[in-house]
């Protein structure tokens, strides 16, 4: 078990060894910033205050309690039981995606700790083909919530997804219903499911576990909806405001219950957890 | 499948020598019948082995049955139950009670327009978070009455649009399923036409899900996979093809039940048989599900959808070649 | 029994002798038409087909399966806990309304058939100061739930009510309250409530029981709503539209699910609860 | 109470006179100690048997505590938790999560706002549809997890305007009032300022009701029932001695289970003091709710709001002196 956290934070390491620059030029206020003032800073550009994504194994860094976090993310993949071609054999963007992400696909669970408040957390990945949810990320969800039930622990999700997984077609769709019957059960089994909103929850994500939780909080920057602007665009051709679909847009229209910036996450966790700590 | 016009226009020609044969007292019989015998082996030839392009068109056909023509002849007494209790009444997903057999059920139904008043009113078959709630809503009416539950699915998919963003479209479809997931019924899904994505899937969540043949049930609309994936919106008939998106293929994927025949060149062509056969196929589904006890529907039902996915464990190659012991993790 | 039947009728019987003019004038139309035939029309006017109140006798008489309807009404009159006297004491204002309706109250409940199918069946009177709830109005109605549980018969209520009976203050409040906890057990116990709402359904019956149906019906000229027209003008001078508060409205904003005719309640009501008659 | 400003000004000349004292080394504690007792002796002559419409007065004095004032001393750590998951935020009928000595509850909160921005934001404390709709929420989170509900009522009442009927108001009103007959958890209403008729109710449908002294709980605001029944604005005075909307009144007629007492004055005049007896209050009285199962929790709800109503047998003289036989067909 200690190789295996080892593992999980040599991950991190590799991935971050993986950019040479030191340097990069924030899109939003155009600085150039010193890489490493970046990560240090949970991926938040040091001059203007934009959020950069921030990668599974970051997020996770950035909210357990030092250590504490166990992989519980097996190294399924899918099968490709569509034998799926667009432009590229999914097989081979599957490959180029986990050669990028040192991941198996666009999710990592396991258990760990937030301020001592133990909990089960799954973190979607966005570099993987988008954070999309095939047979594998609904696999891993359904999983870490049974591990919340059989721990008695509470189940925290971080999304960041585009949707589905197109190359997985139907199987992909039902992702929606499997996670949904799973997390059901965790309903029934009293444990809280805390759901984390960030940039971007959208389509079936969204339309399924995302929207689930028993408390439901957007990362500031976050984006949160089902059909994309220029989906809405294209078929109804219809004005949007600027804010469509932010995490302003989402709180003022009853859909979440806080918003929350990417510093403040972790403790605002402990908090949220902290309450349901006497309930298992 | 342009070559349907001319397949009308011959089926035409065939009646117009009927009446003339029958009017006039010349014997045309003969050359009738060598027509008839035309036309069935032209139908063949252009119904028979549809590609799943020529699927998706037949699915979405202007003259294809909508579920109200089901309403009106597999059920009988269709007693709308309308709105959402919220903010509205969608009126392209329709909830209600009727008699199946004369046994009374909920249903659901997704409903297209025929016109284009109607499908102004309709927004063409794509409900909207009223339609969603108001499913909710007849979800838990079921499951407090124990009325079994049939859905018929035919849809684009969700509305997309500010309104229906405003009203939190998403979740109105993550509560829908999850209110299926639950209920204590029989639950029977028909795709009657097209199955387009959450929207679709909504109302789909069932622990029988059965597909007209020319039905389609897809994770995106060909156009949208084509437009994301291949950048190229005239590819959808590749991306219909790479979808699997038919009932047959479904079927052959083990995530369907059962799939009903329709006549050759599609339902509309002999309404009458596609209704029977689909009323034989519910009412034979749902006499199978009521045989078991609440407790033993529902464990199947979950362990149906938590077993969907198709993975296997495959270590991946990483640059610092880690040891495969991913699995031992779990154990 | 027989005479208790019989005496149900006599009630009816005596409140229609007491208009003694053959004729009466529209409110709508203006037109001169003959007392008994606006009465054989289910008080629809038969010149311009405007809808007049119907008593609960009468609305009961237009519903049921001749013969069938036994009163179940127990002559209970609130005892006045508030000792309440504004323009007039309350109990002058309540003997004024006994006598004019030869009603204890404003409900009338008793058990019944529609066309053979067996309900227990509350119905409002308008005439009775403005329909309101107050003590008597909220035990009738729980105690036909309970009827209904007892005998395993839906229960249908028809409500014509401007709302809470203000001179019985808290306690006309609580009615609310009362019903809502009682049709919570009737729900529990699988029965189904069907609730008819006329002109007008408002106010706090409107925002308890009469608004809990499984199934809402609204009769044509229904009006539907919480806060009256004259109150929202006169709190925030707000402009509403013509159809504000009708059956249209209710329809259009998905509040009911249905809207009938009053010629033709009786027969939706036997349909509706058709569906329900292998449920018990 | 056009009295209260004379008592401000005299209780403002104290303090300058302590002041005085204190800097200048003069001693006027003689002086100041008289004054004192003259200020308490006129604040008992003013507020010491306030008549009923002194009292609404008070239960809507600018200066009263509002609900975020006791969620920030009575209780610890809220934490809000916003929507409805429909249409919006309410910001006159809070929810979340709080620590009650320690122990996690729901708390649900009307709060009117102290500026003219805030009163904009929070509509003068009037809940709209989506309010409701968020309680609704809230009290199903307390049963999920089996945490105990506190409501904090202080609301003129439901915010009438178009865009709540159009929202259903009165049905998510009724909503509210069904999901607190069921919650499986101990419930404690208390009404802190205002209870406004069906919108206070809304949240109020509780295993115990307490109000503050000062506090008023009424189907309709004395104007209201000026207006309506004696047709003149200007009897509000009257309309609310006829009322009986006071907590003494309430706690007389069986109404409600207790009252917290207040300083003399009201509670804003030791805010501090107030929210301790409240505080010792909720703790008593729901360390007595939490003693009892949940079946007889539920058991002795139903019984409390199924007996609420006040009636006699009596027989009507009607025209035709029909026989008082009404009972017997009961039996
Ligand atoms: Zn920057
Ligand atoms: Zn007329």
């Amino acid at each position: 078990m200690s190789l295996f956290k080892e593992r999980q934070y040599l991950r991190i390491r590799v991935d971050r060894e993986a950019d040479d620059s030191l340097w990069m030029k924030c899109k939003a206020c155009g600085e150039l910033v010193f890489k490493r003032r970046v990560r240090e800073n949970n991926n938040v550009c040091p001059s203007c205050g934009e959020y950069f994504f921030l990668t599974a194994a970051e997020r996770i860094d950035s909210l357990v309690d030092p250590g504490s976090f166990e992989d519980l993310t097996e190294r399924i993949v899918t099968d490709d039981p569509l034998a799926f071609v667009d432009s590229q054999p999914y097989r081979e963007r599957l490959r180029e995606a986990q050669e990028k992400t040192s991941l198996s696909d666009a999710i990592v669970i396991g258990r760990g700790t937030i301020e001592g408040v133990p909990l089960i957390l799954g973190v979607m990945d966005f570099r993987f083909i988008g954070g999309s949810m095939g047979s594998v990320m609904g696999e891993h969800i359904c999983r870490a919530m049974e591990a919340a039930m059989a721990e008695r622990r509470a189940f925290v999700l971080v999304s960041s997804s585009g949707g589905a997984r197109i190359q997985e077609g139907m199987f992909s769709l039902l992702q929606m219903a499997k996670t949904v019957t799973v997390r059901r059960r965790l309903a029934e089994a009293g444990l809280p499911f805390v759901s984390v909103m960030t940039y971007p929850t959208s389509g079936g994500v969204q339309a399924s576990i995302a929207s689930l939780g028993d408390i439901l909080i957007a990362e500031k920057g976050a984006l949160i909806g089902f059909a994309g602007r220029r989906v809405i665009q294209q078929t109804i051709a219809q004005e949007l405001p600027a804010h469509f679909q932010t995490e302003t847009f989402a709180l003022e229209r009853g859909q979440i219950d806080r918003v929350v910036r990417r510093e403040d996450l972790r403790a605002e966790l402990a908090l949220a957890l902290g309450f349901f700590a006497g309930v298992r | 499948m342009s070559d349907e016009r001319t397949l009308d226009l011959l089926e035409a020609k065939i009646e117009e020598l009927r009446q003339l044969n029958a009017v006039e007292g010349i014997d045309l019989s003969k050359e009738i019948a060598r027509l008839e015998e035309k036309l069935q082996h032209l139908r063949r030839k252009l119904y028979e082995n549809l590609n799943d392009w020529e699927r998706v068109k037949l699915a979405r056909h202007p003259k294809r049955p909508y579920s109200l023509d089901y309403l009106e002849t597999v059920f009988e007494g269709f007693y709308e139950l309308r709105g959402d209790r919220v903010t509205g009444d969608d009126r392209a997903l329709l909830a209600g009670l009727a008699r199946l057999d004369g046994r009374p059920v909920v249903v659901l139904a997704q409903q297209k327009g025929r016109t284009t008043e109607e499908n102004k009113e309709r927004f063409f078959g794509m409900p909207r978070p009223q339609g969603f709630r108001k499913a909710r809503r007849a979800i838990e009416l079921a499951d407090r009455f124990r009325f079994p539950l049939i859905s018929m699915i035919d849809t684009p998919g969700a509305y997309p649009g500010l309104e229906a963003e405003e009203q939190n479209v998403g979740a109105t479809i993550a509560e829908s399923l999850q209110a299926m997931a639950g209920v204590r019924v029989p639950t029977i899904a028909v795709v009657i036409g097209e199955g387009g994505s959450g929207g679709a899937l909504a109302i789909g969540l069932a622990d029988c899900i059965v597909m007209l043949e020319n039905a389609i049930f897809s994770v995106i609309t060909p156009e949208g996979a084509a437009s994301i994936l291949w950048k190229d919106k005239d590819k959808a008939k590749d991306a219909a093809a790479a979808l699997q998106l038919t009932a047959e293929r479904l079927l052959a994927l083990g995530l369907i039940d059962g799939i009903v025949p329709e006549p050759l060149g599609g339902a509309h062509k002999d309404f009458g048989k596609t209704a029977d056969a689909l009323k034989t196929e519910i009412v034979r589904r749902l006499s199978e599900l009521s045989a078991l006890p609440a407790n033993e529907l529902l464990a199947r039902r979950y362990a149906r959808y938590r077993g969907i996915g198709r993975f296997v464990l495959a270590p991946i190659p990483t640059p610092d070649a880690l040891p495969p012991a991913v699995d031992a993790a779990r154990n």
